[in-house]
């Protein structure tokens, strides 16, 4: 556990240092939220009912620019040679960078709500802690995908055209989910009788796609 | 300290990329204490010899041990120190984080004095706070060095250590390589700098095509005229 | 001829007899069924071709995770031949689906759960397509699909799962057909394993190319 | 046999099998393709060893 710490920290520092992800993607982020504005009349109630999906669309594509330095920060000086000779394990590698990840996709994530709700209209307190509860959810079945498949695509030509490519098409059960759940929460303010097994849905993804990653991650770092 | 001699130890090591034999059934040995040049043309396979000796990669065929463990082990990188062609230091961290990052990756007991003494040691002590994206060359090869001694490792495996180091350097790397056989350290090293390799190698090993044409002690023959290593083994093979 | 050859040929010759025989059977003998006229003879190639494509991608993904203990290319060329030839027939899958929609349901393209988990599907394949030919090195390659591989298999029935609870709300369009005609069923059956025999005969070929591929890029570093 | 949908099912077989036929024309390609960059190569790498 001490390297997932050590990885996740020093991932976070040089993020935080540089900025230069989470600057990209947190314009990216609104940048589509002003865009869906010009498809969608933003404060009509036909647009609140499809709310949570806007939002993941926002969330999904803007979070593909930092989950693509997760591993790509690890290229410049070949520093990824130099974790991988170091005595932490695979899983311990990859949940450091999803721990990473996660924190600053959700830091995102929370600018982008409050712009979210003024400029379309929805009142997002009015369900705050289970919203956050399919945020959480949602963004770790990002991370955890992403993560992986920005180690899978870290040594490629064109990582940042496969990445989007592969996440995108295999992440959508999660997004289903989440959108379903961000939307039912933000127009009834509760989750309604249909939810269940959208929340279940969405606890099985997270778990079977982190236990996958943990499992083969070793494979795909030491060739 | 487990019971056997050999720091490094490679028997009928293959690695193929597709069907192309990059490693050719090698078999090494290296006593404890001593340091093994490794030489021969670009493409010969020392860098995958010693990706395979770092445990970066995995041999196809054969096995390899390092002080009597296998490489991927935790056990066996703790002990283990590795210098690639990339320097392996980050931009945006200052000399002190990047040392105190790996020396938390190696599980270094007393993390801030070991990072403390190797910036002293490669003399960037005065620019401990300073980001790594503002040194000169000069200083982040030092850099490098110092975060592949930070956990005092039993076995150095160096790719073409000598080859970007400037004057200054070079020297540091040898004063450093020699104070560490002195407490039984065991270093493998790439080179295609003949003289400063071989004033340090008790051995020496010429890698030809992923096949091993030559190993044996330096002599002072080779020395006096480093070139002649290549020469002498080719007629001999 | 190898051994190999003379499999491919083998079974393209005899699954084209049998194509050719069962076309004349679905074609000319058996009648037209009552509600949806001719066109419901798509079902003969749509349903088999989503079987075949299916099977490939398990054939691929055990390969994948045999390669990833074996570490020997040989898992990784069949995993790779397989997800090709079983994408192909997933875009045919695809292809006779929309026009037999275009027919019963009077439009191309709906978002049912079949159709969208299918084409998520493709997809997720069609990625794995390429990414390979992204990638140089063959070791890194074989390494880097296996673990696709499996990734896409184990998402696959969670798309399902998901794509039948999405847009319930939705009037469904799909047309119950309910279960084949007693008649019906032997040409299907038989249709099924023509395209299994296809199917692998395209399958040897395609592995063939990927040995042959690994020769070059072996003898190419050689040559250097 | 309803005409109107006959059309149809022509068009999805022939799409069908057109999209088979198309694949192992592009296979056969590469097929030719390859074989003719062994020999290349092959060539090349005889010349390189004599």
């Amino acid at each position: 556990m001490r390297g997932v710490w050590a990885i996740a920290r020093k991932d976070f520092q040089s993020e935080l240092r540089s900025k230069e992800a989470i600057n990209a993607s947190v314009s990216f982020a609104l940048v589509i939220l002003l865009i869906f504005s010009f498809a969608f009349e933003p404060t009509a109630d036909e647009t609140r009912a499809i709310a949570g999906g806007l939002l993941w669309i926002a969330f999904a594509f803007a979070g593909a620019l930092i989950l693509n330095r997760s591993f790509a920060r690890e290229l410049q000086n070949d520093c990824l040679d130099a974790v991988i000779a170091s005595p932490i394990a695979g899983w311990e590698l990859f949940l450091g960078k999803a721990l990473a990840s996660f924190l600053l996709l959700l830091v995102v994530e929370l600018i982008c709500f409050p712009v979210f709700s003024i400029f379309y209209g929805v009142n997002l307190t009015k369900a705050f802690w289970p919203l956050l509860l399919v945020l959480i959810l949602g963004t770790w079945a990002l991370t955890a995908l992403g993560v992986t498949f920005a180690a899978l695509t870290v040594n490629i030509r064109l990582r940042e055209l496969m990445l989007p490519l592969l996440l995108y098409p295999a992440l959508s059960p999660a997004l289903m989910a989440s959108m379903t759940l961000t939307t039912s929460l933000l127009t009834a303010g509760v989750f309604g009788a249909n939810d269940q097994p959208w929340l279940r849905l969405l606890v099985g993804f997270d778990v079977i796609f982190t236990a996958l990653a943990l499992a083969l991650i070793e494979f795909v770092l030491v060739l | 300290m487990s019971p056997a001699s050999e720091a490094v130890l490679a028997s009928d090591v293959w690695k193929f990329h597709g069907d192309f034999p990059a490693l050719r059934g090698v078999s090494l040995r290296t006593e404890r204490g001593t340091c093994l040049a490794l030489l021969g043309r670009n493409g010969a396979g020392k860098t995958t010899l010693l990706r395979i000796l770092a445990g970066l990669s995995a041999p196809s065929r054969g096995d390899v041990r390092i002080l009597g463990t296998a490489p991927r082990l935790p056990v066996t990188r703790r002990r283990a120190g590795y210098l690639g062609h990339g320097i392996g230091i980050y931009d945006e961290l200052t000399a002190r984080e990047n040392l105190l990052h790996f020396a938390r990756l190696y599980g270094v007991e007393n993390k801030e004095a070991a990072a403390s003494k190797w910036l002293e040691r490669v003399d960037l002590k005065r620019v401990e706070d300073g980001r790594v994206r503002e040194f000169s060359r000069g200083m982040r090869q030092r850099l490098a060095i110092a975060r592949a001694f930070v956990h005092e490792p039993d076995v150095l495996l160096l790719d073409e250590p000598f080859t970007s180091l400037d004057d200054r350097a070079i020297h540091l790397l040898q004063n450093l390589l020699r104070e560490a056989f002195a407490r039984g350290c065991t270093a493998v090293l790439s080179t295609h700098q003949l003289r400063e390799a071989l004033e340090l190698a008790t051995n020496v090993a010429l890698l030809d095509r992923g096949k091993l044409k030559f190993a044996g002690p330096r002599t002072q023959a080779m020395l006096d005229l480093p070139p002649s290593i290549y020469f002498e083994t080719e007629t001999e093979g | 001829m190898s051994k190999r050859e003379k499999w491919v040929y083998a079974l393209g010759v005899s699954g084209t007899v049998l194509l050719i025989v069962n076309l004349y059977r679905i074609l000319l003998v058996l009648g037209d069924e009552m509600q949806q006229g001719a066109i419901y003879r798509i079902i003969y190639f749509h349903v088999p071709a989503a079987f075949i494509g299916w099977t490939l991608f398990l054939a691929a993904l055990v390969a994948s995770a045999l390669y990833l203990w074996k570490k020997d290319l040989a898992f990784d060329g069949f995993a790779a031949s397989a997800i090709e030839v079983g994408w192909v027939f997933c875009s045919i899958n695809l292809v006779t689906g929309m026009i037999w929609g275009r027919i019963i349901w009077g439009i191309w393209w709906t978002w049912d759960p079949r159709l969208t988990s299918m084409f998520i599907c493709w997809l997720l394949y069609g990625g794995y397509i390429v990414l390979r030919s992204a990638i140089d090195d063959a070791g890194q390659r074989a390494t880097v699909s296996a673990v696709l591989a499996i990734f896409a298999f184990a998402d696959v029935p969670i798309v399902f799962m998901a794509i039948r609870w999405w847009r319930t709300q939705h009037p469904s369009p799909v047309l119950e057909t309910g279960g084949l005609a007693p008649e019906m069923r032997l040409p299907f059956w038989l249709n099924v394993f023509v395209f299994l025999l296809i199917g692998l005969a395209i399958t040897l070929v395609r592995v063939d190319q990927e040995d042959t591929q690994r020769e070059l890029e072996g003898l190419r570093r050689r040559a250097f | 046999m309803d005409k109107r949908n006959f059309l149809y099912l022509f068009y999805g077989l022939t799409l069908a099998w057109g999209l088979l036929a198309a694949y192992l024309f592009i296979l056969m390609q590469r097929s030719r393709k390859l074989r003719a960059e062994v020999d290349r190569v092959k060539r090349m790498v005889g010349d390189n060893e004599r």
